[in-house]
């Protein structure tokens, strides 16, 4: 047997690593460096039903240890998404997952309802914690309730399972987590970014001219953790987890705090082979750490907090 | 496009700031259009932690080498700076698309136009320029004498007029100034400089001509839309009503986007 | 005049730069390698009612940019600080600022009330926010209605002006921040660490005994920045701001941003002169910018913002 | 206690893992006790971000060099074990408090027992108690004997026992297991290792001694408290329960603090 392999609603993955939505386009860009089967599952940008240009430039700016983002949910909407976006995806074996974005429930709602009845998608991660769009994005994900009640909308028209995508922006993650899961959410993906800015000395400006962006990167990475361990003791659906994965051993460490599977966002600006380069590196390190398979790690941390007492 | 790493085999300062490094290794040697650019890690850490775009100034295909020249403005060319003999940057690249020359015909007359760092890229645009037999005119602004860099280079390809905005050397005020006083005709224009700058340009010149921009970027190659501009009329093919600088860019048809 | 001067509530600065409490003990230690009185200020270790012990070590962990810690608010009490930690300090000018913790309401109000009757003491911070301990702390920090009793029941009892410590572990830090304005604050600081983990791949375990901490350090700079320059357009009160500050730059950010003075932390430990070393870069700074003084930029950023909008 | 670049001017591997090194500088001077550390830069970077805590294994003062001996663990060390002659590491200290001395008389025998990288800060103790007229009698546990290291210097100073845990070389088993066989009578005792190994020895030992401690730290210098250990008794004077390894240590009396 593969013992990178880990199974998911809807998701038979070979491998636990996925690109991240919103760094890897429609796959079309890293498709140039290497084949798109080697990933465990590909996750796409966001769509909503109508095209959208999102903010203005600048969008990206650097930080110590990370980089900010306000894209703002560009994505050349639903229809086209529909009929060339994903056929041209179709080549690939590995499951698709399509982040879904709207203004209201009813247009995440649309956008489920169509993208879910292509054959060659596998799941829906529902976007309620984008931080860079005044509507709909980051309001649905910062209330328990709010977020249950999408959910069990966009439950009710998509085929395929729904990951609901969780904000660190919270002051109760476990709260909303909790909150999704009884509203009938298949599995979690966690951490979108963290709400962060920067300033130009040399204008005084924020240099995003969104002002505010979202924080990715390796700095997020023990916040990820920290939620990611917190919320697997609580809820029973699985995780996706991701924010600040650059390294092997980062892969190992969410999986230990409680992910099932692992995505992977700014690594890949730094190195297009970010996601091959991993998987590579993953097998390795199971057998220098004498693990006999991924599966059996996950969550392994709690496991043995639970079961001796930490110190 | 490919991901290397590469030598540095030079590394000097031409100007206050300004720095002028070649790269060695096989990459050079893919290389299509002049006007292209390279996205360099400075090093592996995470602060810098984002890749670098970097114009390629010069290539020597035999030699394996490509020319940059970078201004140092914060950490990352700060660091690069820095560097030595010796030490190897990893280069994604070359990445972009780049001036078109395929219509410039021998005997034909081109302006190129460039502002501070944005220079280099046409340096080897010249270079393509001469070898099809085509005649050259650079305009390169500076702030000031002291900061004036790859003057004999051009001059060594055709006309050069230099413009200082304290006119402390060639034409005092801007380029768009040594563009009004030109006589000679031309049939296509390129520049790439300050977003002041092209935009300036655009509005002086009625020929055809190119304009490269600038963005910050995430991942140089069309993935991350963080470096988008819109186009001025949505592409009747795609209904896209923008355009990646990184990958359907840096060059751009003048007019085809709104700077 | 003295370009670096900044003047809050009970503070008059000759610089805007103090160590941020619990980095700094109560000065004795930082005082074997310069002056404290070159400090605009000192900002000492959380005091609470009774001597407490902390939590278990491993307390602290190195992430990438940055660091956690699970001190747990260890200190010799209330007593012991009246009698030895305060006494020591009154050999230097810099104002003194005490960092107020307790488990309820009274503990507090006790520490306020007997903290602010002594005479080397100018303000204090009441600490809602810390992570690490199981009750207060950030109990008080994450519900606006709780931040601002506290608030009025401690201003009640304190003799000097009071700065209440925000945690940013909350969807709505401008909230919080508002009420505890109304509630009577003269002063806020923010932000204090973020919740965060970091598991030890050999044994699979947290690593920090408490197995969550507060995340420091350069990596929640952009965080910092955001919720000041948010806040800081919604309260009249100063904000003394930190969180990642380790260069001159990180500095004029912070005013920029919307902070009136600022608190280096986690940059002690790493260089033992880095308060003085950044007061002296800042001046030099000033003039490389053309600034005539540090009072002009603060809230710089949101100024020009709302006077010519973003692009 | 200093803050200063010290050069390195020797680093070599001297067993699968670890890394002798020797850095050059004023600060080897003011070296007061055997067993004090140092807490060392490896870059100014924020990613290792923390000093990383290091004890002094050797000190010339002449030369003004401080020799170290550190396993590669994670990045830090890694780093330094990558750091060529010539380049420079921030060094902070000597700090804490080491392994006192004063009591020890000509001909006394001292016991040092080491584990792993336990073993450099009894190094220089070694050489003092020596210079001293004590006799020393060294217990070194390593895994296997590839692990070897110190082996001969130590010889050169007195009577030394090696344990491996596999038995590949000396005694079979801990440090303990020697410390049962020992004939010797010796009036005190100094270790260093591991917790498990230093609990093991405080609890096999009756004369009085000595233990170094380690602990993950932020300041080294005793101001943020994430050092500390239990003191077994609250100090009288102060009324602390708890000691700081870095200041108040890592030197304890045994039985001083709870391991
Ligand atoms: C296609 C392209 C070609 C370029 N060619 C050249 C060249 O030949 N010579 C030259 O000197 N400069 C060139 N630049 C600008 C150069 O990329 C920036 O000056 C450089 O990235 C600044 O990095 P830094 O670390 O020194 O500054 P920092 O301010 O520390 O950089 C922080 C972040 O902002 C980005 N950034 C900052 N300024 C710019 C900018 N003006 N454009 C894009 N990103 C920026 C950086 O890439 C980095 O991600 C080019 C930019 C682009 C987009
Ligand atoms: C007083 C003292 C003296 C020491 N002397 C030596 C010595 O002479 N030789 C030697 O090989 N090792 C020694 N150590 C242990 C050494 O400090 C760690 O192995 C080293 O810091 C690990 O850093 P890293 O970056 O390689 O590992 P990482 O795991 O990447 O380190 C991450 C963080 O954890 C800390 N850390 C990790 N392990 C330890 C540890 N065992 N003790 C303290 N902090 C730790 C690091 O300082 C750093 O902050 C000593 C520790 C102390 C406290
Ligand atoms: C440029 C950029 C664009 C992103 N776009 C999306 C998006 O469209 N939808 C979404 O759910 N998350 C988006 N994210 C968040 C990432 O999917 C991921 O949750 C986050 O970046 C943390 O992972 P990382 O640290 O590995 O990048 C984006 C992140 C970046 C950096
Ligand atoms: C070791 C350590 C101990 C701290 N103890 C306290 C404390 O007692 N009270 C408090 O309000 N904040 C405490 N903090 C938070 C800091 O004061 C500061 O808010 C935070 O570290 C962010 O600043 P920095 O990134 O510059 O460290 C502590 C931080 C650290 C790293
Ligand atoms: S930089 Fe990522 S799309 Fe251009
Ligand atoms: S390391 Fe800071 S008190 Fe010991």
């Amino acid at each position: 047997m593969n013992r990178l392999e880990v199974n998911l609603p809807g998701l038979v993955m070979k491998n636990p690593v996925m690109p991240a939505s919103g760094c890897f386009g429609f796959g079309q860009e890293y498709a140039k460096f290497y084949d798109l089967n080697r990933l465990g599952a590909i996750c796409v940008k966001a769509v909503t039903v109508e095209r959208r240009s999102g903010n203005p430039t600048p969008r990206v700016a650097e930080t110590p240890g990370g980089m900010l983002n306000a894209i703002g949910l560009q994505n050349p909407g639903l229809e086209h998404v529909l009929q060339h976006e994903l056929p041209w995806l179709e080549k690939y074996e590995s499951p698709i997952i399509v982040n879904v974005a709207g203004n209201l429930p009813e247009d995440y709602m649309e956008v489920a309802r169509e993208i879910s009845k292509v054959k060659n998608v596998n799941a829906i991660e529902l976007n309620i914690s984008c931080p860079n769009v005044k509507e709909g994005g980051i309001a649905f994900g910062t209330n328990a309730q709010t977020a249950a009640d999408l959910t069990e909308k966009v439950k009710s028209v998509s085929k395929v399972p729904v990951y609901v995508k969780l904000s660190p922006n919270v002051t109760d993650i476990v709260e909303i987590a909790k909150a999704v899961e009884s509203a009938g959410a298949d599995g979690l993906s966690m951490i979108n970014t963290l709400l962060g800015m920067r300033i130009d000395l040399n204008t005084g400006k924020p240099i995003l001219a969104n002002r505010t962006g979202g924080l990715s990167g390796a700095g997020i990475k023990p916040v990820a953790i920290r939620m990611i361990y917190e919320v697997s003791q609580k809820v029973q659906i699985p995780i996706i987890g991701m924010g600040g994965i650059f390294e092997v051993d980062d892969i190992l460490e969410f999986m230990m705090a409680g992910a099932s599977a692992v995505a992977v966002g700014t690594a890949n600006f730094i190195d297009p082979f970010a996601c091959p380069n991993l998987i590579d590196g993953l097998e390795e390190r199971l057998d220098e750490l004498g693990f006999d398979s991924l599966t059996s790690i996950v969550g392994r941390s709690s496991a043995l907090c639970n079961l001796n007492h930490v110190r | 496009m490919r991901l290397e790493n590469m030598m540095i085999t030079a590394q000097m300062e031409i100007a206050p700031k300004i720095f002028q490094v070649t790269l060695r290794g096989a990459l050079a040697q893919t290389l299509e259009t002049p006007g292209q650019f390279i996205h360099v890690q400075i090093e592996k850490s995470i602060d810098p932690m984002l890749r670098r775009p970097l114009s390629i100034c010069d290539v020597d295909m035999d030699k394996q080498e490509l020319t940059l020249i970078y201004r140092v403005e914060g950490k990352g060319t700060k660091r690069l700076s820095e560097k030595k003999l010796g030490e190897e940057v990893n280069v994604l690249g070359p990445l972009g698309e780049g001036f078109p020359i395929e219509e410039v015909k021998e005997n034909d007359t081109c302006l190129l136009v460039g502002g501070g760092v944005g220079i280099p890229p046409l340096y080897y645009l010249a270079k393509q320029l001469v070898k099809k037999g085509a005649n050259v005119i650079t305009i390169l602004g500076f702030r000031s004498e002291g900061d004036i860099f790859l003057e004999s280079e051009f001059e060594q390809l055709g006309k050069v007029i230099i413009t200082t905005e304290d006119g402390s050397k060639g034409t005092l005020g801007f380029v768009t100034d040594a563009i009004h006083d030109l006589t000679e005709e031309y049939s296509v224009y390129y520049t790439c400089g300050p977003k002041g700058m092209l935009r300036a340009v655009e509005n002086s010149i009625v020929s055809p001509g190119y304009i490269s921009l600038e963005e910050r970027m995430g991942c140089g190659v069309g993935a991350c839309l963080a470096c988008v501009c819109d186009l001025a009329e949505a592409n009747v093919e795609t209904g896209k009503v923008y355009a990646k600088i990184c990958s359907d860019g840096p060059v751009f048809k003048a007019g085809e986007v709104i700077i």
